[in-house]
């Protein structure tokens, strides 16, 4: 009778256990969520809330990206002065217009552009590091140092502003069903992403690229073209960052567009639970992650801490959210 | 027991992550004696060894080392200086540390305002390894070293301070004769010495030569201690596995000669030498040598990981180029390498995954298609008997054998027309060898010709049709099966 | 003095180290602009060279450059002038002129000033907003990188004249629009939905204000009377030409003081005086005097 | 005949590739210096040289703690907070004058303060990293911005002087023999560190704990500790590194102080040919690495390079520098 019993306490432990191992970053999340609420109950309001969704898109885009570069092994620097960039790009090109006033680019050609010149400085990132087998790390952190220095040079550090056009400003600041758009198109990417990561070969060879090089190179995986594809995805994911930011301000800042951004985003995927050494990750995680991060910027002002603190906060939560997430092994 | 006994367990019981490995198992040696430890892979050696050592924490049971009990949580520095080393299964050297900070790590000798004496240290570290019969420099740095000479440092770090109980896990498991029998001579003059020794190997004959009691895990059971005088080999096989074990010797190729699948021409490379060989449908070839022959290098440049100065390949008399793993596997070709920790598996994957990278690379299509790969992975899990909890387990929570099944079974689902095998059966059990020679004859009769690399002679004489020996980049003779003989292999692997 | 006249008749030419802070938002940007368009018009005479440091160290390294470099004159922009208080001094004690720009460094180890007034301009947008306000009201601020000297100056100014004289306008909470667009249009949607009703807004920089207000603009917000910029912003300005009501006000601080700055320096080699001490004029910059200012704006 | 002299041949070749593979950072070095030399003329002028030297210490006393960190498997993205927290202490401490004027606490004394607070940051970081068994990555991040958020919190922001007096201003200033006190200290502190990591079982063990955790954990090594040991000689560096930066200026800027200087320090770390994947790596390398960046900085002016481009060479050089390293393999 004691042994039955004793075995059924066990499976039930074992069923928690196995919840928390696979789903502890969404119970940290949901009491995250708890929390704020009882400690602000006006986090709580739709508008907060979408508020945050529409605010997190941008690095939520860039940390999609980033997971898929980190499950390799890798690591991108580079985001942010690639997303000024490729905004640069997309704002100089969306403000020419013909005599008559119209647009003399459309706007997805203009789009199309941003997201295929961040897309190259994926490219030229993965061609680097592989060909020449350079650390992620510097080779990027280089190349981002060299993206901005190029988007300052050709725009004389200024602020440039774009065509102030609703079709345009519409994609960053609209909203379908009340839901904001650029969360709608996060939210899109990632389903594909998810799907492609573990559905697809690619996703495993992402996987097995990261978790070992040799043994994939030995099992007839093209290390080499996986390595680039994931930093060709995080520059895609960074154009996309960038026709969302440059379109809610209709504007690009060569110094400061997208400044800091790989750090949030790679934050966001390591408290999603991703490993900086490879090998293993989950998707839903880095956006749960960028979330996160989101609701505490959110809260700094919910909760009126001294802007002087605030970093004091952000820095205790992620450290919260990382040991939570390290606990399910 | 004896009042001589040096170590006694008694009762162990460890589980990983709620699965029980160790049940109650008792254990004990005396001094000086040698013991050997046998058991079918994932039995629990490795495990038992590594709570004697300090690495694990039983969950029950006392460990009593020179009568006195050792406390649960002892740490490995702990274990040492009550007189424990272990040589591990898997080499733990770090490579960018020389031989000699390898050997003495931990307990370097100490000089002039505390730094390192590293001329002692030096000159110790050749000392020892002189004993071992390697002449190696020991400020080499690990990294250079080959896997036997590897095994070898693995080994003088062992001896190297005065121990009363030395463990060792599988330490012929990449050695060849020369360097087993210098180990055998030292292990026997350690137990002269009354030093006590737990022998770890799947290689029973080399239980038999060395050892004076055997004791027998099953499952994470205690099955049997036994005086090695009154057992066989292949009794010590039956209680292991449970049942009888076959073994059986090869006989001469007996299909057509002319229907050659792989020609290999003319490899020249820094250590290889106009290196050729043919091999034909259905066939088992052999290659041996001594360590360092060349025959690892020459599979390599074969499968495209290596670039060659000069030499060709021909797939069924068609001349191809092969530059790259992916091209080896277009026309066909198979690698299980020798080793699968660093180019056989990823071991933060699962089994389906590891199982199936060949394979999904050879079909169309860019999803998995999650169906056919799990039927996939649950057929060739039944068909090498993989032990494992579920296809979803990580592979580095394998034991060693079934890591190498894993590693083989990767070949198996692509349908493979030449299969290399390099060391095919490094730290596999007896039971589990022998189905493996039981998969690779089967693969034989459907057609695939198999290619097998290794440095058990046994394992050559009782699998192979035909064997071709090397020594130092060369070819030095072929043999055909019912020419064979462990002398003749040996005579051409000397080349004196 | 007569001999550096000499000095240029002789054809030597007169030669000028300029020391600034990162070219890292729009201001910095148009400061250099002009302080470049005040090196191309004179090529004959003088000798200069304009560097942006990278951070305050840089800044430091560079300035000991330049004090070993026999310059005739050095002018520094500091980007932080607590810090680069001692490498000025050193600089002047050396013999070497030193002018400073923009930003007052501690003491008076200088030979010449010649700034605009963080302070005042804070104080200005406070009786500003206090009037406009009738002395009642709540109001949100958008400060401009938290700690750093400017933001003080700005953010220091402004309380000091709402704490003595409108006790009656009460601070709801202070967000950072780090002097561009994208950090007020985050900042301020963070801080629209906690506060249901915002009277009016301080933002220490123009792009910061245009940012915030989008983020206004897309949450609908009708309680909300205006915004005051500062600084002297393209796109702020275009507001105010479009007599946007929710554009109040921009307190001026003009990156063109550079290239009068260096002007002055010029001046002042080729030996005309000056007093020690020179504060542009603080304005108000509202719909009904932007058109004054628009070449100002960066 | 033949044989024989290709032979020596082969010799005098294995010879060169030996040196090149030693001191292939050193070889990279020279040459730069060379170009330089030629691209500028004042370049090679001793004060500029000298000049160059001292202002680099600051990022070259945290590079040496930071080799260590890398070396031993971990990096430390906190060092610029910590410099500035330590620094804070040590002017606020250095400035507390008595009611005669002079100084409340000796300068020694404030120093040492100045020294435990960074070590003791260090120490925090190690604590979490092996305790709680995170990722080093996310902890000195997470650590970083909380330590920069407490001394904005009780400085409230302010950039605050110190007390300007000749024996504190002089250890960053002065010279002796011409040579710049900073530079003296970092060298000497570079042969203690040099001879710690190559003639003393802890230094071995840092390479072991970087190279395979686990076998040095079965041989023995208690790794923990060797760890928190690595972020603790970083820290003590970093305020050293707080020391002479506060010297220089005898002012702290809550705000500014160290920015970004763990990120110079670990680029002049892998510019010195460590690799960020742990277990090898030269501390003469690091000191290589720090002065090719000086010298990158110092050649932007000397060259009169456009400040919006300065980037675009930085990154140029960097990525040359890590390519010629890694060529040495
Ligand atoms: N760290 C670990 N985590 C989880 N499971 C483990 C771990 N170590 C061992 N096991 C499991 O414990 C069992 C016993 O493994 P062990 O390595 O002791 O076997 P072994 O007898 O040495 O086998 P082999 O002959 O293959 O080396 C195996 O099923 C293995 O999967
Ligand atoms: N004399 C040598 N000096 C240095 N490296 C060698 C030497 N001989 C072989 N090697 C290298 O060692 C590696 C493994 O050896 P190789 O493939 O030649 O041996 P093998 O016959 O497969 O024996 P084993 O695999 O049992 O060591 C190869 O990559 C080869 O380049
Ligand atoms: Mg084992
Ligand atoms: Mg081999």
């Amino acid at each position: 009778m004691i042994a039955v019993e004793s075995r059924a306490e066990n499976r039930a432990l074992e069923l928690l256990k196995g919840i928390w191992r696979n789903y502890s970053v969404l119970v940290v999340f949901v009491g995250i969520i708890g929390i704020c609420a009882i400690a602000a109950p006006r986090f709580l309001r739709m508008d907060n809330l979408l508020n945050i969704l529409r605010n997190t898109s941008t690095v939520g885009a860039i940390a999609l990206g980033m997971t898929f570069v980190i499950i390799a092994g890798g690591i991108d620097l580079s985001s942010g002065p690639v997303l000024a960039t490729a905004g640069a790009v997309l704002i100089l090109l969306q403000r020419m217009v013909n005599a008559d006033g119209t647009p003399a680019v459309p706007l997805a050609l203009a789009i199309v552009a941003c997201l295929a010149v961040a897309t190259s400085f994926g490219f030229l990132n993965g061609i680097i590091i592989t060909k020449a087998k350079l650390p992620p790390f510097i080779v990027t952190l280089a190349v981002g140092i060299m993206a901005r220095s190029l988007v300052m040079y050709f725009m004389r550090g200024a602020t440039v502003m774009g065509n102030n056009i609703p079709q345009f400003t519409r994609i960053g600041n609209g909203s379908v069903f009340s839901i904001p758009i650029p969360f709608l198109l996060v939210v899109g990417v990632a389903i594909i992403f998810h799907i492609l990561l573990t559905r697809t070969k690619f996703g495993t060879y992402v996987f097995a690229v990261g978790g070992n090089e040799n043994a994939a190179r030995y099992s007839g995986i093209k290390v080499d073209r996986i390595r680039i594809a994931t930093y060709m995805i995080v520059g895609l994911c960074t154009g996309m960052a960038a026709t969302i930011e440059m379109s809610r301000m209709a504007a690009v800042a060569a110094a400061t567009s997208g400044s800091q951004y790989e750090f949030e985003a790679i934050t966001a995927v390591i408290v999603g639970g991703t490993s900086l050494t490879g090998g293993k990750g989950r998707l839903i995680g880095s956006i749960v992650g960028f979330i996160i991060l989101g609701i505490v910027n959110n809260m700094m002002i919910m909760l009126n801490i001294s802007p002087y603190l605030s970093g004091c906060v952000k820095g205790a939560v992620i450290l919260f959210a990382v040991l939570m997430q390290r606990r399910e092994r | 027991m004896s009042n001589a006994a040096v170590l006694q367990m008694k009762g162990i019981c460890k589980s990983f992550f709620g699965v029980e490995v160790l049940h109650n198992v008792d254990f004990g040696v005396d001094k000086g004696e040698i013991m050997g430890l046998c058991g079918e892979n994932g039995a629990g050696k490795s495990t038992l060894m590594k709570i004697l050592s300090g690495i694990h924490a039983q969950d029950a049971g006392e460990v009593i080392f020179k009568g006195s009990v050792i406390r649960r949580n002892a740490t490995p520095l702990e274990m040492q200086r009550v007189g424990v080393s272990m040589i591990h299964q898997e080499l733990i050297l770090l490579n960018e540390l020389t031989i000699a900070q390898n050997i003495f790590l931990c307990r370097e000798p100490r000089g002039a305002a505390g730094l390192i004496n590293f001329n002692r240290m030096n000159e110790d570290a050749a000392r020892i390894l002189s004993k071992l019969g390697e002449k190696i420099d020991p400020k080499r740095k690990v990294r250079d070293l080959k896997i036997a000479q590897k095994q070898m440092v693995e080994i003088a770090k062992a001896i190297a301070f005065n121990v009363e109980l030395l463990v060792m896990d599988e330490p012929t498991s990449a050695l060849t004769g020369k360097e087993t029998k210098i180990l055998f001579d030292l292990i026997s003059s350690l137990s002269a010495q009354g030093i006590a020794v737990v022998y770890i190997s799947h290689r029973l004959k080399e239980i038999i030569d060395v050892c004076h009691k055997v004791t027998v895990l099953r499952d994470g059971h205690f099955v049997a201690t036994k005086n090695v005088a009154d057992v066989t080999a292949h009794e010590i096989a039956t209680l292991m596995v449970g049942r009888e074990v076959k073994e059986s010797k090869a006989s001469d190729f007996p299909g057509d000669p002319n229907a050659v699948v792989l020609e290999v021409r003319g490899v020249s490379d820094d250590l290889l030498k106009d290196v050729g060989f043919k091999v034909r449908r259905g066939e088992i070839l052999g290659f041996s040598g001594l360590i360092g022959a060349g025959r690892t290098e020459l599979m390599e440049v074969v499968f495209g990981i290596r670039k060659p100065r000069t030499g060709s390949v021909f797939i069924e008399g068609k001349p191809v180029t092969i530059r790259s793993a992916i091209d080896a596997i277009r026309v066909d070709l198979g690698f299980v390498t020798e080793d699968r920790k660093e180019t056989g598996l990823v071991l933060c994957r699962d089994i389906v995954d590891n199982a199936n990278y060949v394979s999904w690379l050879k079909n169309p299509g860019m999803f998995k298609g999650a169906k056919a790969t799990m039927e996939n992975t649950r057929r060739i899990i039944d068909r090498l008997a993989i032990r494992c909890s579920s296809p979803a387990q990580n592979v580095s929570n394998l034991s060693g054998g079934n890591q190498q099944k894993v590693a083989l079974s990767k070949w198996l689902l692509s349908g493979a027309k030449v299969l290399v095998l390099d060391e095919p059966t490094r730290g596999v059990d007896v039971g589990a060898r022998q189905e493996i020679y039981q998969i690779i004859r089967e693969l034989a009769a459907e057609g695939v010709a198999i290619v097998i690399v290794s440095s058990d002679l046994p394992e050559i004489l009782s699998i192979c049709e035909r064997v071709i020996v090397m020594h130092e980049g060369r070819i030095t003779g072929t043999l055909n099966a019912s020419e064979l003989s462990e002398a003749k292999v040996m005579y051409y692997a000397t080349d004196v | 003095g007569t001999g550096e006249g000499g000095k240029a008749a002789a054809g030597k030419k007169f030669r000028i180290a300029v020391s600034l802070p990162a070219a890292n938002n729009a201001w910095q940007a148009k400061l250099l602009d002009s302080i470049n368009a005040e090196v191309a018009k004179d090529t004959t005479n003088f000798e200069i060279t304009v560097k942006n440091g990278v951070d305050d160290a840089d800044q430091l390294n560079q300035m000991t450059t330049f004090k070993g470099g026999g310059y005739d004159m050095i002018v520094c922009l500091p980007g932080n002038g607590t810090l680069m208080t001692p490498i000025c001094q050193e600089v002047y004690k050396s013999g070497t002129k030193l002018m400073i720009i923009d930003r007052a460094i501690e003491g008076d180890t200088y030979t010449v000033f010649y700034g605009g007034d963080n302070a005042q301009c804070g104080k200005n947008a406070a009786k500003y907003l206090g009037d406009r306000l009738k002395g009642q009201g709540q109001i949100a601020i958008l400060r401009s990188y938290v700690g750093t000297p400017i933001d003080l100056q700005r953010y220091n100014g402004f309380m000091d004249v709402l704490k003595a004289s409108y006790p009656g306008i009460k601070v709801l909470v202070e967000g950072d629009g780090e002097f561009n667009q994208q950090a007020g249009l985050k900042s301020m949607s963070d801080i629209l939905p906690a506060y249901p009703h915002i009277d009016a807004i301080y933002t220490q920089d123009d792009e910061a204000a245009v940012g915030a207000l989008t983020a206004i603009k897309n949450a609908n917000r009708t309680d909300i009377q205006f915004i005051t910029g500062y600084g002297g912003g393209k796109t702020a300005y275009k507001f105010m030409q479009d007599k946007n009501p929710l554009f109040g006000a921009s307190m001026s601080y003009f990156p063109t003081m550079g290239g009068r700055g260096l002007a002055m320096a010029k001046q002042i080699l080729q030996g005309k005086t000056f007093p020690k001490d020179n504060i542009e004029a603080t304005v108000v910059v509202t719909q009904d005097n932007v058109s004054k200012y628009l070449n100002d704006a960066y």
